[in-house]
């Protein structure tokens, strides 16, 4: 907005609930549970992708893993006639985020491309973000973690190191994204439909993961979320997740 | 009830003023206690987990609030007594309030200092809390004003400006009565406390007019200080903790668990000060009705929140108030129900608010209920939230309960410090309640 | 008798200006030492001139740092490319024959960091050099300096009144220079 | 020649009675010192107003939109859309406003009561240590000797103890 907009024409526009302005892309992903096999390819890919630290089998008994996207397992039914159900549980990117609003310092806050989003150096480790997040999406790190050689060759220079007490979470893999708007931008065009795709993603071996941006009508996450199938995880809650599930019941 | 001897004019200021300038060997041996525990167990486990990172407690992932911020909201409440009691008494002239405000409004202050402490230990980079703070920076970014947490940064700080300013004002004619008793640096230390008081007319009415403007503001900042801590919670989404009743049910408790403190700290103050002139019998019973009030207040609002679960329809809330009530943490539940709830009920018969013995009692297992009130809100709403796949279990580490009982010795520190240094017992409001001297004749 | 505060006042002067002393002593002693916390002028293993290369002899900067067009480093010249031209320049003096001594043991130069950045800024040369900023208005006339010295602060500050002045799109985004 | 006259009672309706019979008899600077406050004081010196009330009252107005505009005005200095909410949201801006406008209207009754009471002293004034304990004093500025000697006759009648006459110090700071 310009500097010359009088401070009424501000005061209404900073009184609109939602965003500012259109978000340039609107990251959104389909996942499709009668495809998930529940075989963790998402999660190993993901463990690379974003430097999460090993915390170790202590640190695992405790509760205390980092992970960005797991597989929740639900158990159908009773013995013998008895289902295994999956579904990946990732940050879900809602549009009215109930992370967001709690942050004393703004280190959690929604950008222009429609992303929850985490500052780690920012954080200040209050946890509050991860109390209020009703996904449970969010891991913390209660120490410094540091990689055993060679692992520490494996890092990605793409995304920080996080230091002890911060929060951090999927952020869609922002750094692939930021590399295709980098790519996109040099030519002077928008961000191709599959042109951008997070780890998980792109390791998912029966396709089960879709990502695309909902601001593009022709894109394949666009169509998928059609499906009638679809829905959201506790939509009750009015958190408005960016992630459907495809679920035939 | 009243003591059977009075003190005179004089007596006063003699019992007083030696309070402050007769030093016993017992009293730097609790000093120097208290400050080598608080050393011990506060400060050097804090120091270490600066180092390796919170992990040291036991928080995990979805509990990721643990006994730090029940500490912080157990100080909360236990501030609550001092200042807010003190302003509510003052405002309907209860002539029993003059012998132990002073003390009551000190455990007020020393209490939201140890809990902003607390905020400190409980944050993952302690050494960031200063981006919570609204200073304009190179950054150009403040902090977020939408934030319950900035809601707290904001109460606190004005609850411990007003409280220290409430307490300040009110103990300005006692600096000036000391002034005259001493000699050497405290005799500068008082002459600049008491702003060169004299005590005429002209200055008294500024005083009352003062002081009652004072305390009309802090009843609103008190109430608003735990309702703010309150809404740190209930403006999650989380069950259990998303209840429209949480700021008055923490405000009651945390005046519950203040009162409660302040006849624990009256009781050893008589003790050790040899106050009972001035500490009788009836503030005890006063105090007995007060919490025996609370206490109902409290067992009804506490049945208000599993009712507004119970009904709900909400699988979510059901099943975290079932887990509450039942489940892992259910000993502890239970244990709270008994201090807070059935304990106190037997401050009903008179004996037993008049015994200096079990009204001890009874306020400090009181205290221990509202602590786990406190760790009981964050557990068990905490443990069980949506996604059943996530569902854990707390329960605190060595360094936790070390730290807990460091900051209990670090109030200690404080609060011994404070009666060498400010009269504990307001004398001017003493002597109101004495007969002047012109009945004599 | 009377009473006033000024004598008390003045019997803790000493106290209270020791203190204040103290305190502008520390910030002084802080303020003066300050490049201390953060060296702005290393001293690097080589005493090279940007002077000479890039003031007196004109060498284009994206000669040396060929990166800064197409990537987000710029680009520190491997050995080689010094040896490229110092076999036949200048050869034979001090500072020279300390680059052939890396240069026969196969080693790089271990150049000192003068604009260092921390691990979680992301800062693309390329974007800035095709958005044509000046290579000088962050480093500053590094053609007039002999031994490179860090003139801005790299602070958030700094890059913020250059975005906001510019008008960058999605320049004040967190996440546009945070990763 | 002026001076100052300090009478020390040890009953407060003595002092009381002195204080009447002095400002009956025309004197116009009268302090009554007193261990506690006093009751009774206005019948006898006149009732009391003070600006106190004004400075709780400005300064909590202030407080109140400083509070609303520090958290409106740092908002829109960087914005940053949190959670689907405004940017100026209202009610969490004024739990902001209402904090901040207690701090300030406490903060403004402190310095309305010292501003009121003429605190600190940083001239000398005059006062006895015993009226800190258990002593009533009451201190009267005499413009000349006759005056003096006439409120050293009250104040004697009234059945003081003790009566002082000290160098006068009182004009200087009216002078200010």
């Amino acid at each position: 907005m310009s500097d010359s907009d009088s401070i009424k024409e501000k005061w209404k526009k900073y009184r609109n609930p939602g965003y500012q302005d259109k978000f340039d892309y609107s990251w959104g992903m389909v996942i499709d549970l009668d495809r998930c096999t529940g075989c963790e390819a998402c999660v190993t890919a993901c463990q690379a992708e974003n430097n999460l630290p090993i915390v170790g089998e202590e640190g695992f008994r405790s509760g205390r893993e980092i992970k960005w996207i797991r597989i929740e397992r639900y158990w159908d039914g009773e013995y013998p006639d008895i289902k295994l159900r999956f579904i990946p549980m990732l940050c879900q990117h809602c549009d009215n985020a109930p992370c967001e609003p709690v942050c004393p310092v703004y280190a959690t806050y929604h950008n222009q491309d429609g992303l929850n989003v985490q500052v780690y150096n920012r954080c200040i480790g209050t946890r509050s973000c991860a109390a209020y997040c009703p996904y449970d999406a969010r891991s913390f790190n209660w120490f410094s973690f540091t990689w055993d050689k060679p692992l520490d060759e494996q890092l990605n220079p793409d995304v920080t190191v996080r230091e002890k007490g911060v929060m951090e979470k999927c952020t869609f893999c922002i750094q692939r994204i930021r590399q295709a708007k980098d790519t996109a931008k040099d030519q002077n065009r928008r961000v191709r439909d599959g042109e951008v795709q997070p780890a998980c993603v792109q390791s998912c071996p029966t396709q089960a993961l879709v990502f695309g941006d909902r601001n593009d009508p022709d894109s394949a996450v666009s169509k998928l979320a059609q499906n009638p199938r679809g829905y959201q995880v506790l939509k009750e809650l009015n958190t408005n997740p960016s992630i459907i599930y495809l679920k035939n019941l | 009830m009243r003591q059977l001897k009075k003190p005179t004019y004089a007596q006063v200021n003699d019992d007083i003023v030696r309070t402050l300038v007769e030093t016993g060997p017992r009293y730097y041996l609790a000093l120097g206690t208290a400050l080598l525990v608080s050393i011990v167990l506060f400060f050097l486990p804090w120091y270490y987990q600066l180092r390796t990172g919170v992990g040291l407690a036991g928080m995990n992932q979805p509990n990721v609030w643990g006994s730090y911020l029940a500490n912080f909201v157990f100080w909360i409440g236990l501030s609550h007594s001092g200042t807010l009691l003190s302003a509510v008494l003052h405002i309907t002239q209860s002539p029993w309030r003059k012998a132990i405000y002073r003390s009551a409004e000190a455990m007020t202050l020393f209490a939201l200092i140890i809990a902003s402490l607390c905020l400190f230990v409980h944050l993952g980079r302690s050494w960031f809390l200063h981006w919570a703070l609204p200073y304009p920076n190179q950054m150009e970014l403040w902090p977020n004003f939408r934030s319950p947490l900035l809601f707290d940064v904001m109460a606190i700080t004005a609850y411990l400006t007003g409280s220290s300013v409430f307490l300040y004002v009110g103990a300005i004619p006692d600096f000036a009565a000391v002034r005259d008793r001493v000699c050497g640096w405290r005799k500068n230390l008082y002459t600049l406390l008491s702003l060169g008081w004299r005590g005429t007319d002209m200055e008294w009415h500024r005083l009352g007019v003062a002081y009652t403007f004072l305390a009309v503001l802090i009843i609103p900042l008190a109430v608003s200080v735990h309702s703010v801590v309150s809404w740190d919670f209930a403006m999650s989404i989380v069950p259990g903790l998303h209840h429209t009743v949480f700021a008055p049910y923490f405000v009651v408790g945390a005046i519950y668990s203040g009162t409660a403190g302040i006849v624990t700290m009256m009781f050893l103050l008589r003790k050790y000060f040899s106050l009972e002139s001035y500490i009788t019998t009836t503030h005890f019973n006063n105090l007995g009705k007060l919490l025996l009030l609370l206490s109902l207040l409290w067992a009804y609002i506490n049945m208000l929140e599993i009712f507004t679960g119970w009904y709900s329809g909400s699988s979510a809330q059901i099943e975290t108030l079932n887990y509450k009530l039942f489940g892992y943490y259910a000993p502890l539940f239970w244990g709270m129900v008994l201090f807070c709830a059935i304990i106190p009920l037997a401050l009903i018969v008179k004996k037993v608010r008049t015994s200096l013995i079990t009204m001890l009692i009874i306020s400090v297992l009181i205290n221990i209920g509202m602590y786990i009130e406190r760790l009981l809100i964050l557990t068990t709403s905490l443990s069980r939230k949506y996604l059943p796949d996530y569902w854990g279990i707390y329960t605190p580490t060595l360094v936790e309960i070390s730290i807990f009982i460091g900051s209990v010795a670090l109030f200690i520190c404080f609060f011994l410090v404070f009666v060498k240094i400010v009269p504990s017992v307001s004398m001017y409001e003493v002597k109101e309640t004495l007969d002047t001297p012109d009945r004599r004749r | 008798m009377s009473i006033s505060v000024l004598p008390a006042l003045d019997a803790s002067k000493k106290a209270v200006g020791i203190f204040v002393v103290g305190l502008i002593a520390f910030v002084i002693g802080y303020w003066v030492n300050r490049n201390y916390f953060s060296d702005a002028t290393p001293v690097q293993p080589i005493e090279f001139s940007h002077r000479i290369h890039a003031g007196e002899n004109q060498i284009p900067c994206m000669y040396c740092h060929l990166y800064a067009r197409s990537s987000r480093v710029a680009g520190v010249p491997s050995v080689h490319k010094c040896i490229n031209c110092h076999k036949v320049i200048a050869t034979g003096r001090a500072e020279i024959n300390k680059l052939f001594n890396y240069w026969n043991e196969k080693k790089p130069i271990p150049w000192i960091k003068v604009h260092d950045l921390p691990d979680f800024v992301y800062f693309s040369h390329k974007r800035h050099v095709r958005g044509g900023v000046q290579c000088q208005t962050c480093h500053g006339p590094v053609e007039e300096m002999n031994r490179v010295t860090r003139l801005a602060s790299l602070q958030m500050g700094w890059c913020l009144e250059c975005h906001r002045a510019k008008k960058v799109e999605n320049g004040r985004d967190c996440w546009t220079c945070h990763k | 020649m002026a001076a100052e006259l300090l009478g020390l009672f040890s009953h407060a309706d003595q002092a009381l009675k002195a204080a009447g019979g002095l400002r009956d008899t025309g004197f116009q600077e009268i302090s009554l010192m007193s261990p506690t406050p006093l009751h009774g004081v206005e019948q006898v010196l006149g009732r009391k107003t003070s600006a106190i009330k004004r400075f709780t009252f400005f300064g909590m107005l202030t407080g109140l939109l400083a509070g609303f505009l520090l958290a409106a005005g740092t908002a829109t200095l960087y914005l940053l859309p949190t959670g689907g909410r405004p940017i100026i949201p209202i009610p969490p801006y004024l739990v902001i406003s209402y904090e901040v406008g207690i701090l300030f209207a406490v903060l403004a009754t402190l310095f309305g009561f010292l501003v009121s009471a003429r605190l600190p002293a940083l001239r000398e004034r005059h006062y006895t240590p015993e009226t800190h304990i258990d002593r009533f004093g009451i201190l009267v500025t005499c413009s000349s000797e006759q005056d003096a000697e006439r409120a050293r006759t009250i104040i004697l009648a009234a059945g003081a103890e003790e009566i002082r006459q000290l160098e006068y110090l009182g004009k200087k700071s009216h002078e200010q």
